[in-house]
């Protein structure tokens, strides 16, 4: 995949072998599984897609050699490169690429993806083999998002078959990127080594050929100390990952260097659940809000590390909306002035605000596997001031994810916390504040919301999109005060001055795969 | 013309414990003990964050330095005093109680339901721990009152074992023969003599026990499988605390130095007092 | 003999039953169902649950499911887990083999400290120097132990990697902290043996023929020390496994420790029930080593030869 | 070859012993002195410390000390050891125990030459071998490599005496080596000892009954309370001790009959055809026994013959796999333990250990009340077994032994049964105290008309208090009869053998 910036000076060196200490261990590595952010950049290792992104957030072509829409935004055709192998041996062509899209048909290989990102495709029709077409029920301009996405990467149609777990992936699934996976040690690293045969790089990737790196590993050290301290003391070249406790820590010491990007989709934010009191009422979360001062909490917590969002979608996004920022938040009289006009106005023995007896307690459950960036943390900061500001009791409960997905089922929470990392903020919001959306989790119903975010979804016209969506923002954040929004999701790389060639991958933020990266010796 | 049955040549020797030590554990006892009933007479809210003020080192405005809420971590020691002791004390008490239920029925009972109940303790003795909380925790769910039924759970069977060989040793001691030559009813003989003498080292036991108890709860919560934040439990202080060891020893240390001695002042009182209570003929 | 043997094995197959059965009805039991720990953190409709459910045959009666489990298990074959989408055979069998090194190499360094703990600290001052460290260890809690050891020994020294399963360097902090737990215990438990065994009329009987206090400790009461702490061998199982779990934890180590807490955080029923069993067979393994170790050390056992 | 001159041995710790207070001992070589005294005395301490082995807690104090005519005072641990085995063999009280039960017989023995390097390798199991035969192990090849629990305890016995002589020692100190030996294996070992004195052996022979020692010893020293009361030549001691307490050793160890003339009443007790099955084992086969009002009847066997499994069938404890027991009249056997409790206070036991036969958490008082009507004072029924009521508020751990046993017959006399079963109640005691219980027994047949049944592997006792005698040897009566018939006319070898066993002091006046 292309990259952006460059943090290592001096020229690219040929071949060596590198560590690079990552923070999650990936569950599968077959790429239509995929459904880690944080194991992006191990994806495009070893698969690519028909699409990838430039730095304006567009598309470019990758396997493909470009794609037209029909007028009706129903029928997308796309050419094919011709000169791709994957890494079994077999050719990449119209049929393959077929065969990836009609392997989700397959009952029970990945059902979210059919029912979400494919919920519009009708078919695929293969013209000849370098030319495919993709036929819509209803115009969905998001099917780029997905062919540019880790799930629609191409995968060997052979190894699909043949492939011993398929789901979990491993060597025996092929793909046509510029590594091959050697092997895997769960629990331990993930090891991939240079495929000399690729040469088809796309066109904003750092250089053409196969990858400068002989090796790469990847161990999987999920404490952030302990990666700080795998980086400082040696034992490995470069991480990602690293907690705003220790970037001090880094960039005063000249043999390291640092670098961030924020990540695309939406930011994390509080969904207030509108079903059931306290939070049907506006004036209470419009109450939360104020009570809460974000750039305080997030100085605590991040130590300023972290870019405050003023709205679901992520500031990178190029439908985001500037103009809430500083709009609202951080008023604790207004949030006591709104909570006394509620009639949250009586305060019990622990200094909770009570109404008819009953305590001011909202719920916010956080499954403990899906936990991280110290977002526990920031759940307890948030709780101690609203405590402090506005007598809001904020229960936060960290549980397991069966418990977690059965509260939420149950409605048994008034606080959902989230943060999405689609490289196209509209999938996202599709999913989140649609009244159908898959996890629409505040149970807001409203037309016109709904009719904002299909016509963004429609509109194959960018400008077009950017006026629905930001409507939708408006709506949800200002009118309805629907959402707190926290912050930007955002991704550090350290490493040693001796590697070169890493950045972060464009639209998404997150680190981008190893074809560029070399290591001066 | 007579013969006697031999006695031993010499009683073993208790060996004399040190002294300072002792008093030493009582005191810290003490101090955690009165901690753990009126944290607020020693310290402030172990829940005020300053966000200005995170990861500070001890000084005089906090003795043992603010953690990564800018909380005062010796307000939240105290305050974890009284978390973690309960926690152990409850399972203390749910461990002991069914311990000696099921010992004494199993020590009691007949020999294929004994041979049952007691294989039962042994398989899950031998079980791990951890596994077995953790278990527990998966289907109960996190929390604190899980964390104290796990706990509680996992230690039975080592109580129950120790219940049941004492009921077995009691049952056949001979004063219960003299009992029944008294015309005592089996109610009788178990309520007056086995019962209580099977009680009797069950306090040191459950002393023991607690400081064990204490550390579990430590290990457990340190998994996140504890209290919920932001409760000042030590364990997950402890947990919480870890991510900042390079930057702010005193965030984990400080509670962990906590758990530690408490738990040898628990056992080292606890083996006194079992040492004394072996060291006169019984 | 061989009717010995044969209770053994039926006696190991019913804790293995009970141990899978008890589990899986523990699990039954437990809240939030399989569909929803399935579901993780992503989107959540009705047509997704209705898959899920169809290709996990979640749909039968729970009765049905149990039997087929028991069926499969007793062919070697323990399912698939759920989050992992490998057999679960596969991630166990994966996952033993650096649990085991740590294990096994967490109980050589316990055993031999103990032992030599044990032995050499009898006079008074590092006797109680000993006796008093090996309190502070006992009561400390092990993942403090380990997060010390990892701060001073990888971080600030740089002497060990940090952590992961990479040769035998990485092996060292995570034994040792492990073992030291179990080195404190068994020493306490050993030279309470010794103690005792040395206060034994046959020991005053030995220094009575003139042997010296080295010959009468090593020859006659050491074998006597270990028969408790044979009895401890089951304690030392469990310990080491349990321990696994958070010691794996803290060195970031790949192993059965994190596939359990994995598996227990996401519901993922086969692995948790994998491990069970598999506790259960270490209970009957170590069950039946501790006899055999107690015949070899305590001959009034063996009852055959008369 | 042994010269001490006011030996003290003190032990420091939380209580401070002085457990020898001031012994003068001196043995000659080919002199067998004997050093006799009640449980507690000082002697096994006082023989302990002829070796330097008192223990690492004893301060050892003498004015003289030489052994082997050096003096001792200041040795090293290092110049101990090769006095120990060398010079002096020990042997040690609890011969049960004394050998390790890990290791074999032969290696124990083999350790000795080991360690003071006799011979080599090679001809080490020759000499284990020679040595075994010495004290007559039978198939010394086979028991060399057996482990002690394999052996029975005189062959154990023989093998520690193996041990202690391996280094060829020119003294030997045997401490109690008869006690917890069976009467006939008693024997056997006392003449082993002889042979050894015979041999030219030193020898310093340690026990609490005079009886024992009599035979072998040319001198006899008499302990108490740390000192010796009394000593001289065996003949004058035996003959005109001056000291009352040697006079009570040599009264217990000569008997006193205490049997009575009354003649018995109505049957109380009546057993026929009794017969346990443990397992595949038959412990008691047709027994049958008829016990009067005022009558003692004994009942004798060497250990395991079947005496307490007796004892619990006739008291209930255990049902007879077939066979009646019928007690006052009525069915005892066979029926529910409901139907027994009526009767069960006129039925008592009294057992061999006093101490485990009374709650531990419960008061003289609270013991003795319990056996009485409610309400009923304990103090008038202490008062019949000689205790004060200083005692009522005690726990049992709080007696001592001889009080321990009183209360147990207070209790077991309190609700005045009809019958009495007495297990071993003399046996744990020590000789004079022994004498004190049997009287106290004897008195209350007397006052009561209380029948005793009176277990004892200790053909002394019964002769010197029962009226008629039962001999069991495996399960099976194999001879009863009145005591004086039984005695002097014993007509089954098995009883014989048992009477032979039995050490007297025959004192010529
Ligand atoms: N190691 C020891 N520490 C303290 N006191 C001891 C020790 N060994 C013996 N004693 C005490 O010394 C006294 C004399 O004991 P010793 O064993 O010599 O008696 P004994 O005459 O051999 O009695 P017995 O006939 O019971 O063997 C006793 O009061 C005993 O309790
Ligand atoms: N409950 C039991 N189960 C099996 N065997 C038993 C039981 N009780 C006693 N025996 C056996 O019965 C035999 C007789 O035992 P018993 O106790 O009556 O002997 P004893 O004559 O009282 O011996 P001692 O003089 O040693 O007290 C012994 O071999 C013993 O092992
Ligand atoms: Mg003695
Ligand atoms: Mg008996
Ligand atoms: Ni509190």
């Amino acid at each position: 995949a292309p990259r952006e910036g460059t943090a290592a000076a001096g020229r690219p060196v040929s071949g060596g072998s590198l560590t690079w200490a990552v923070e999650t261990e990936p569950i599968t590595f077959n790429p239509h599984q995929y459904a880690q952010a944080k194991a992006r950049l191990l994806v495009w290792n070893t698969f690519e897609a028909l699409l990838t992104h430039d730095t304006q957030g567009g598309y470019v072509p990758w396997l493909s050699t470009g794609h037209q829409v029909s007028a009706d935004g129903r029928t997308y055709t796309f050419k094919l490169r011709t000169d791709v192998t994957f890494s079994d041996g077999t050719r990449f062509h119209a049929e393959a690429a077929k065969a990836n899209i009609d392997q989700f048909s397959v009952d029970g290989y990945n059902p979210s993806v059919r029912a979400v990102q494919l919920r519009n495709l009708d078919r695929v029709d293969v013209v000849d083999p370098a030319t495919v077409v993709f036929h819509l029920r209803q115009p969905d301009v998001l099917l780029l998002d997905f062919l540019s996405s880790p799930q629609g990467a191409q995968v060997s149609p052979k190894s699909l078959k043949e492939a011993k777990n398929l789901k979990a992936g491993g060597p025996d699934l092929a793909g046509t990127g510029p590594f091959l996976l050697d092997h895997y040690t769960a629990g331990q690293e993930v090891v991939f080594t240079k495929n000399p045969a690729y040469n088809w790089a796309p066109a904003g990737a750092g250089h053409t050929g196969p990858a400068h790196l002989d090796r790469i590993t990847y161990r999987f050290l999920k404490e952030p100390s302990v990666r700080v301290g795998a980086l400082t003391s040696g034992q490995v070249q470069i991480i990602e990952g690293v907690p705003a406790t220790d970037e001090a820590l880094i960039t005063a010491n000249p043999q390291l260097s640092l670098s961030r990007g924020l990540n695309s989709g939406s930011a994390y934010s509080y969904y207030f659940n509108t079903t059931h009191a306290p939070f049907d009422d506006l004036r209470v979360r419009q109450a939360f809000r104020e009570a809460v001062d974000v750039d305080a909490v997030l100085t605590g917590v991040y130590r300023g590390s972290a870019t405050r969002a003023w709205s679901v979608v992520g500031p990178t996004s190029p439908f985001y909306d500037r103009t809430l920022e500083k709009t609202y938040g951080g008023d604790a009289a207004k949030a006591n002035r709104l909570l006394d006009e509620a009639g949250w106005t009586a305060r019990d023995a622990d200094g909770f605000r009570t109404r008819d007896g009953k305590r001011l307690t909202v719920r916010l459950v956080q499954s403990a596997p899906f936990v991280r960036d110290r977002r526990d943390v920031l759940a307890q900061a948030v709780q101690a001031q609203v405590k402090q500001s506005a007598g809001i009791d904020l229960n936060v409960a960290v549980v397991d994810q069966g418990t977690a997905t059965q509260a939420l089922a149950d409605g048994q929470y008034e606080v959902f916390d989230n943060s999405r990392a689609d490289t196209d903020a509209g999938a996202a919001l599709n999913l989140l504040l649609h009244s159908g959306g898959a996890i629409n989790r505040t149970g807001f119903q409203d037309p016109a919301l709904d009719e904002l975010l299909e016509q963004g979804q429609a509109a194959s016209d960018q400008a077009r999109r950017k006026t629905a969506y930001q409507q939708v923002q408006k709506l949800t954040i200002t009118d309805q005060a629907l959402i707190l929004p926290l912050y930007a999701p955002a991704d550090q790389i350290a490493a040693g001055t001796t590697v070169g060639g890493w950045g972060f991958e464009p639209a998404a933020g997150v680190p981008a795969s190893a074809y560029d990266l070399w290591l001066s010796r | 013309m007579t013969l006697a049955l031999p006695r031993p040549v010499a009683r073993r020797f208790t060996l004399r414990r040190p002294r300072p030590g002792l008093t030493a554990a009582g005191l810290v006892l003490l101090v955690t003990l009165a901690a753990a009933a009126w944290p607020s007479l020693f310290a402030g809210d172990p829940l005020a964050a300053d966000p200005l003020r995170v990861l500070e080192a001890p000084s005089a405005a906090h003795w043992f330095g603010t953690d990564q809420l800018g909380r005062d971590v010796f307000d939240r020691v105290v305050h974890g005093a009284r978390h973690s002791l309960s926690i152990g004390v409850a399972a203390t008490v749910i461990a002991v109680g069914a311990g000696i239920l099921l010992g004494v029925v199993a020590g009691l009972v007949h020999r294929v339901a004994d041979e049952a109940l007691s294989r039962g303790f042994d398989a899950l003795a031998a079980f791990p721990l951890v596994l077995l909380a953790l278990l527990f925790i998966a289907i109960a769910g996190t929390g604190t009152t899980s964390l104290i039924v796990a706990i509680g759970i996992a230690t039975t069977p080592h109580h129950a074992r120790v219940v049941r060989a004492q009921t077995l040793v009691v049952r056949q001691a001979p004063y219960v023969t003299h009992a029944v030559a008294f015309g005592a009813s089996r109610p009788r003989l178990v309520l007056r003599h086995v019962l209580p003498n099977v009680l009797g080292p069950i306090p040191v036991l459950a002393m023991i026990g607690l400081g064990e108890a204490v550390l579990i709860a430590a290990g457990l919560s340190f998994l996140g499988l504890g209290p919920q934040p932001p409760s000042p439990e030590w364990g997950a202080m402890l947990s919480e605390g870890r991510g900042y060891l390079h930057i702010a020893w005193w965030a984990s240390l400080l509670p962990g130095a906590a758990v530690t001695a408490t738990v040898i002042s628990l056992t080292v009182i606890g083996r006194h007092v079992q040492h004394r209570f072996e060291g006169r003929p019984s | 003999m061989t009717r010995a043997v044969a209770r053994r094995i039926a006696s190991g197959a019913v804790v293995l039953w009970a141990a899978a059965t008890a589990a899986y009805l523990a699990l039954l039991a437990a809240p939030g169902d399989i569909v929803d720990s399935l579901i993780g953190d992503g989107a959540d409709t009705p047509q997704i649950r209705a898959q899920i459910i169809t290709e996990w045959n979640l749909d039968r009666p729970a009765v049905v499911q149990y039997l087929d489990y028991l069926w499969r298990a007793a062919q070697g074959d323990l399912g698939r887990s759920y989050l992992l989408q490998r057999p679960v055979g596969e991630v166990i069998g994966d996952q033993l083999p650096p649990t085991l090194r740590l294990a096994v190499a967490a109980a050589v360094f316990g055993v031999v400290l103990a032992l030599v703990l044990a032995v050499t600290t009898r006079h008074r001052w590092v006797r109680r120097a000993s006796s008093t460290a090996e309190l502070i260890i006992v009561s400390t809690p092990p993942f403090l132990i380990g997060i010390v050891l990892l701060s001073v020994f990888s971080f600030r020294f740089g002497l060990f990697p940090v952590s992961g399963d990479q040769g035998w360097a990485a092996l060292v902090l995570p034994a040792v902290t492990l073992g030291l737990p179990i080195a404190g215990v068994l020493a306490q438990v050993l030279r309470d043996g010794l103690d005792r065994a040395l206060d034994e009329p046959f020991a005053v009987t030995a220094r009575a023929r003139g042997l010296t206090e080295r010959a009468v400790l090593m020859r006659h009461a050491l074998r006597h020390s270990l028969i408790p702490a044979v009895t401890l061998l089951g304690w030392l199982t469990g310990a080491l496994l349990g321990g696994a779990v958070i010691i794996e934890q803290v060195f970031g180590r790949p192993g059965l420790g994190q596939v359990t807490l994995q598996a227990v955080g996401n519901g993922d029923m086969p692995v948790v029930l994998a491990v069970v069993v598999l506790a259960a067979a270490a209970f009957v393994v170590v069950n039946t080593v501790a006899d055999l170790a107690y015949l070899l050390i305590d001959p009034r056992l063996r009852r055959s030869t008369s | 070859m042994i010269d001490v001159r006011n030996l003290r041995v003190t032990f420091v710790g939380k209580r401070q012993v002085e457990a020898v207070r001031g012994v003068d001992l001196t043995i000659g070589a080919g002199e067998c002195v004997a050093l006799v005294g009640e449980s507690g005395s000082g002697k096994s301490v006082t023989a302990r410390s002829l070796v330097g082995l008192a223990g690492p807690a004893a301060r050892v104090e003498a004015d003289t000390f030489t052994v082997d005519g050096r003096d001792v005072r200041g040795f090293a641990a290092r110049d101990w050891r090769r006095l120990r085995g060398r010079f002096a063999g020990l042997i040690l009280q609890d011969a049960l125990v004394s050998l390790d039960p890990l290791r074999t017989v032969g290696a124990e023995i083999g350790e000795v030459l080991r360690a003071h390097g006799i011979g080599d390798r090679r001809d080490r199991p020759q000499r284990i071998r020679r040595l075994l035969t010495d004290v007559h192990v039978p198939e010394p090849d086979r028991r060399a490599r057996q482990y002690p629990h394999q052996l029975s305890g005189g062959l154990r016995q023989r093998a520690l005496i193996a041990s202690a002589i391996a280094g060829g020692p020119r003294l030997l100190i045997a401490d109690e080596p008869t006690t917890a030996l069976d009467a006939t294996v008693q024997a056997q070992i006392l003449t082993l000892l002889a042979e050894r004195r015979t041999n030219g052996e030193t020898l310093l022979l340690i026990s609490h009954d005079l009886a024992v020692v009599a035979k072998l010893a040319d001198r006899v020293l008499v302990m108490k309370d740390g000192r010796i009361v009394e000593g001289g030549d065996t003949r004058t001691i035996l003959v005109g001790a001056g000291h009352p307490y040697t006079r009570e050793l040599i009264s217990a160890a000569t008997g006193r009959w205490r049997g009575t003339t009354t003649a018995p009443g109505d049957v109380v007790a009546e057993a026929t055809g009794l017969r346990k099955v443990y397992g595949d084992r038959t412990v008691v086969r047709d027994f049958g026994l008829t016990i009067r009002r005022g009558e003692i009847v004994g009942l004798v066997g060497e250990s395991g013959s079947g005496k307490t499994t007796v004892a619990q069938l006739l008291f209930g404890l255990a049902g007879p796999t077939s066979g009646h027991v019928r007690f006052e009249g009525a069915d005892f056997s066979g029926v529910p333990e409901r139907a027994r409790r009526p009767m069960r206070r006129r039925l008592q036991l009294i057992a061999q250990d006093p101490l485990s036969a009374f709650d531990p958490r419960w008061t003289v008082r609270r013991i003795v009340g319990e056996a009485l009507p409610r309400g009923e004072d304990p103090a008038p029924c202490l008062e019949r077994v000689g205790l004060g009521a200083d005692v009522l508020d005690r726990y049992p751990r709080q007696l001592s032994g001889g009080q321990r046993q009183r209360v147990a017959v207070a209790r077991a006399i309190a609700p005045r049964p009809s019958l009495i079963i007495c297990d071993e109640p003399v046996s744990a005691l020590d000789v004079s105290v022994q004498a004190q219980v049997l009287d106290l027994l004897a008195g209350i047949r007397e006052t009561d008309g209380t029948a005793l049944l009176f277990i004892s592997h200790d053909l002394g006792v019964i002769r010197d208090i029962a009226d008629r005698v039962l001999v069991m040897k495996d399960g099976r009566v194999v001879e009863q009869g009145p005591v004086k018939a039984v005695f002097d006319h014993a007509g089954h070898e098995y009883t014989r053998a048992l009477l032979d066993a039995v050490p007297t002091v025959e004192v010529s006046r």
